[in-house]
């Protein structure tokens, strides 16, 4: 099996230049200024910016080119990912270019991909997938969710909550337990018989809703069941890895920078043994997380036997080392850090929430294990 | 009658009033150190929690490094003119006096140049901003001080010896944090202990054993830190000296990061949520800023870790470059 | 309910000089060399050393005056064990003195006390308990010895494993399933149908055999089932407790020293920073697991109502803490520690195996949450 | 022909013959360092790893602080006088060189005074003395030596450049451990990976929750590292250099010790027992302890981690009284 549904795969110089311009972007247009205006924004995310990464032809993300997607496969989604996790981008990518474009890049409906990748893909229909019950778990037995048919049309009922991007998406797909298999949706941002509550988020770069549905109507993405679900949820969990890895190594090297530059008792305070061997600890991490972020996209990209073991390594991997690194680098800081106006706290809140989205570390262990075990037998 | 009163005294009228950290510390501070007009004035008023005080220490580039502080007092007609910069003030709006440090000898070596200052809050020249905290709290501010004026018998000890001052005030906020101070947020309800079975318990989470076992182990490092103050007490009691409380506000640092974990790892993906609406997920998500004001404020970890090695242990001091220049030439000041 | 069958507590200046005069024996009689030599015995254990113990009258430490024991209560005992645990004792204080004496003090039977504890007592006779089965867990459900009445006789059948001192006891106390109830059952040394088989263990001041029994002749100790077994197991607990925290305050405080003496890079290495901040943080475990043996050690003298929690505590904080020290002192050490002639193995290797003995932290961090719970509810 | 190959030329003849770690080590020191008269001697032998070899750098007073070394080499008829004590010298036995650092300039600074030497171990004025590990083993040994005569042209680099020579050689060292070289007590059989999921399922406690948690994290630091091993490749064949190898030890160091940790946990109280009647336990025991061979030999972790902040991170060199003195003043010799 290859993970990558987009398509032949784009060369590496492509890519290169791919990368290249999403950095000079996010760099030009992604600066803490513009994160903390936009995470203080009406729409939770920059508007702005994302429609300068839909012209640059990274919006639908993980969509195929004729479909007017990037085409990109696991290693390319990765690699953007640091670079958004870096800057702490405050934008759709992961709800709408890599979930919602990669479900529909995953299922079996032509019709579907024709008619709602384009948009996805041009920024003017911003995309989510809403799956996860209350529980919060991003698994088959936590969609609680059903859909009924009557003759040719469907309804949605329950619950769906954590759904990012949630309250501003334009398109829903919703994962739902249809006649006992799981099924995606497609339901209108003005479906009668859904209600979407926008939740107030710890980190506010990445707004969520719970959204209630009492007999919304909806269509049915045809090939999307548990399969494709799957095998977007693997492609999400490379992205998110992405992301903290990036974020782990951007909050590091602002870390490192202010350790030699902040002094104390006469001299840089990263002359300071303490601080010098917490660094050392910490660049393991941090080069563990790339490592394993990167393992798992080449993996899936080539359809390795062990894609399975390095996904799960890198989402718990990456997540711990995000957490981990984001929490010391203000202890290390110090009582700068502690204020509202330095940065550290957005990559904290950040590492936090990414820590738990799709799911936590002992759920990604257990399945790490799990997988060794079976490859094993 | 104000001088009579021996560090054990002002400790017991402090107690018998169930009088807070900041007002030991300055209580303790003040009968050490104030002038005999000062206690007089003062110490009455103080004892019973009736004066509210301010911290004027930590400056920009003086954090874990207080010896470097910038903050200048200058001899002037009737006392002291202080011109600085504070920060990490909590209270100073309301503060009738800030407990301040400042730099009187600029030729001196940096512990040797400082001296400490009861300083009135409510005159022109003091000018308090409030600070915002991670948490989203304004409990902090930073203080502008230009030309402000100190009584010269508002002197605490004497000039040029104001870091001894500091230890004794900042070993009586440790020992505060140690025993575990606020660790909610404000107007929560409950006692600063976190429930963390009962958590645990309302979240069908309580027979996890992943949980169990954080759970345990969060539980017994706060009962092991009672335990040890429990012994602190009767050491005390027994010899008059006892080194445990020394250790309460690492340990504490521990303890308050720990609970924040456990308490995530209960909500799983709820503690994506935050505000009112999700007190659960809004009590975890401060508690995790939160704690960083126990592994910094007060001195990070790691200066506790330093002064348990050194004073504790006897393990040599940290080299200090610039111990012994005299503080003009430090590169505090010539960068 | 108080945990103290022996009596009138001794008063404070009694036990401070009972303590002293064991400190004093352990100073000229117990050092590292005469460890090293018992350990390497055949007996496994000091004789001499047993011998000066018993004649202090400590050798029945558990049990009452009236036997000829020393009448000890968990505080006195703990403190003791911290003395022993500190020298690396090699005798069996803890088999003979606590597990023993204390189920026969616990025990109904005044007429076994006054036959068995004499001789226990003089140290003419070592005695030990034979409890836990193959898995190690010294809880009842562990016990896999069985006991068969016929008439007014009993025979034993099963393994009892894991006894310390178990080939060198000249008394036997087993606990055993019988009609339903565990009881507790003497063994002579001679016993037929018993075979003691003494094991290699990793700590070699520890001595261990594992027993069988087939048809093996045993005679009832009246009174001395589940719970007078768990009142002496919790005496052993806090025992052991107090064991940990003394061998963890002296292996720290050879390690303190070590970093005041040793020079490199010019200076003493207790001048780094890194070795400081790790010293730092053990004391507070030394410290803590002073605190939790005493704690408990109180508790359960004066039968309040936490002592079940603080006991569980005790367990595994001194178990913790004392692996935790014993572990950073042989990488504080550097390179000499890596020596067989140094020291800081022997801790090491005691820390490893009081960790194991009478159950694992795991085991006891469990047990503690649950004593909170009940108290909770 | 000798003097034409380059590390890579020295790297792919390694290779191809899957030279073990120490043999890596003296190929490279001395394809590098060594003289045109050794190395037509002795290189073609050593690429095939036909010579045994012992690293002759430790002494009782220099161990973290290697440029501390006493050992003195003094110039004599042919050559050179060595006189002094090294420790931690495995396979001194059987070594037929010992790659030694020794003191040639007592007056120069401590690191530039030093010389490294290829020491000729079978001569009278070498006794090796083996010294026991806490595993029991005698794995390496003390040598004294006491005018043991290096012929001139087995000096290796420079005079008083031998500090040099030691870097380059620990950095072969380090990466060799990093990579996990001999964890297990020699004669077990299987590969140097422990299989931890084999051993819990052998236990029975593979469905123990706490135990998969710990299996599953002690197998990803494993994978980790290897995944970093792998960029390092990449990142050397791609640009020629990569910092990644120098953060293998470190990771190496935790690996070994949480092996050891979960294979006690699965064990419980087995893990009291030892010897060969018990494998299980002896696994785990041994490696608990030969755990410290990673964590401390080669350079400790703190020292380790010293050198990925000085060298990878660029962060300050940590002070150093004696760096700068004469040798002969500094604290290794007036103590």
């Amino acid at each position: 099996m290859t993970a990558n549904p987009v398509g032949a795969p784009i060369d590496h110089e492509d890519q290169a230049a791919i990368r290249e311009s999403f950095r000079r972007l996010l760099a030009d247009h992604g600066s803490e200024v513009a994160v903390r205006r936009a995470s203080e924004s009406d729409t939770g995310y920059d508007t702005g910016l994302w429609r300068r990464i839909s012209a640059l032809g990274l919006a639908a993300l993980a969509a195929p080119v004729e479909h007017g997607g990037a085409g990109a496969g696991p290693v390319l989604i990765e690699s953007l990912m640091e670079a958004a996790g870096a800057a702490l981008l405050c934008a759709p990518l992961l709800s709408s270019g890599v979930l919602a474009a990669g479900l529909l890049a995953n299922s079996a409906d032509e019709a579907a991909k024709a008619r709602l990748l384009p948009p996805i893909a041009s920024g003017e229909r911003l995309a989510t997938v809403a799956l996860t019950g209350e529980r919060g778990l991003w698994t088959p037995d936590d969609v609680t969710v059903v859909a009924v048919r009557s003759g040719d049309a469907w309804r949605l009922d329950g619950v769906a909550a954590f759904v990012t991007h949630g309250a501003q998406a334009d398109l829903l797909l919703v994962v739902a337990r249809a006649e006992g298999d799981l099924q995606t949706f497609e339901v209108a941002a003005d479906a009668a018989g859904m209600r979407r509550e926008s939740l107030k988020t710890f980190d506010r770069t990445q707004p969520m809703a719970r959204i209630t549905f009492e007999g919304a109507p909806a269509s049915l993405i045809a090939g999307a069941g548990a399969h494709a679900l799957e095998r977007t949820l693997d492609l999400a969990r490379v992205a998110l890895a992405g992301e903290q890895a990036g974020g782990a190594r951007r909050v590091f090297d602002v870390t490192i920078d202010y350790l030699k530059t902040r002094i104390q008792f006469g001299r840089p305070i990263g002359g300071f043994q303490a601080l010098k061997h917490m660094a050392a600890d910490l660049l393991v991490e941090v080069e563990s997380a790339a490592s394993a972020a990167r393992g798992a996209a080449e993996a899936l990209e080539d359809g390795s036997a062990e894609a399975e073991a390095l996904v799960n390594l890198a989402a718990f991997a990456c997540a711990d080392a995000f957490s981990q690194v984001a929490a010391a680098s203000v202890q290390m800081h110090g009582g700068i850090a502690f204020t509202w106006d330095h940065p550290a706290h957005l990559y904290l809140r950040r590492a936090r929430a990414d820590a738990e989205l799709l799911g936590g570390s002992d759920h990604y262990r257990e399945r790490y294990l799990s997988a060794l075990e079976a490859a094993h037998v | 009658m104000s001088d009579d009163l021996s560090p054990t005294d002002v400790q017991a009228q402090l107690d018998a009033n169930a009088a807070d950290t900041m007002t030991r510390i300055f209580a303790h501070t003040v009968a050490a150190f104030g002038t005999e007009a000062v206690k007089q004035a003062l110490l009455p008023r103080l004892l019973a929690g009736g004066i509210p005080f301010c911290l004027l220490y930590s400056e920009p580039g003086a954090g874990s490094d207080l010896a470097s502080v910038r903050t200048r007092a200058e001899r002037a007609e009737g006392g002291w003119r202080i011109t600085g910069q504070k920060v990490w003030t909590s209270g100073a709006q309301t503060a009738e006096f800030g407990l301040l440090l400042a730099r009187t000898d600029w030729d001196a070596p940096k512990h040797k140049g400082l001296s400490a200052f009861l300083t009135p809050m409510r005159q022109a020249g003091v000018d308090v901003r409030p600070l915002c905290q991670i948490t989203g709290e304004r409990h902090f501010n930073e203080v502008f001080i230009d030309g402000a004026l100190v009584p010269a018998d508002h002197l605490l000890g004497q000039v040029n010896e104001g870091w001894k001052v500091l230890q004794s005030a900042l070993g009586y906020e440790r020992v505060g944090m140690g025993a575990g101070a606020s660790e909610r947020r404000p107007g929560s309800v409950g006692d600063n202990r976190v429930d963390l079975i009962a958590l645990a318990h309302g979240r069908g989470r309580l027979a996890d054993p992943l949980i169990r076992h954080q759970l345990a182990q969060a539980i017994a490092w706060r009962q092991l830190n009672a335990l040890n103050m429990d012994r602190a007490r009767a050491e005390i009691t027994a010899s008059g000296a006892s080194s445990l409380p020394s250790l309460g506000k690492l340990a504490m640092s521990r303890i308050l990061h720990g609970d924040a974990r456990v308490m995530t790892a209960i909500l799983g993906a709820a503690s994506l949520l935050d505000g009112p609406e999700q007190p659960d997920a809004e009590d975890a998500n401060y508690r995790a800023l939160h704690a960083y004001m126990t592994s910094i404020g007060g001195g990070t970890d790691q200066i506790q870790r330093n002064i348990i090695a050194e004073r504790i242990l006897g393990l040599p001091r940290e080299h200090e470059a610039d111990r012994e220049l005299p503080f003009r030439e430090s590169r505090a000041v010539i960068g």
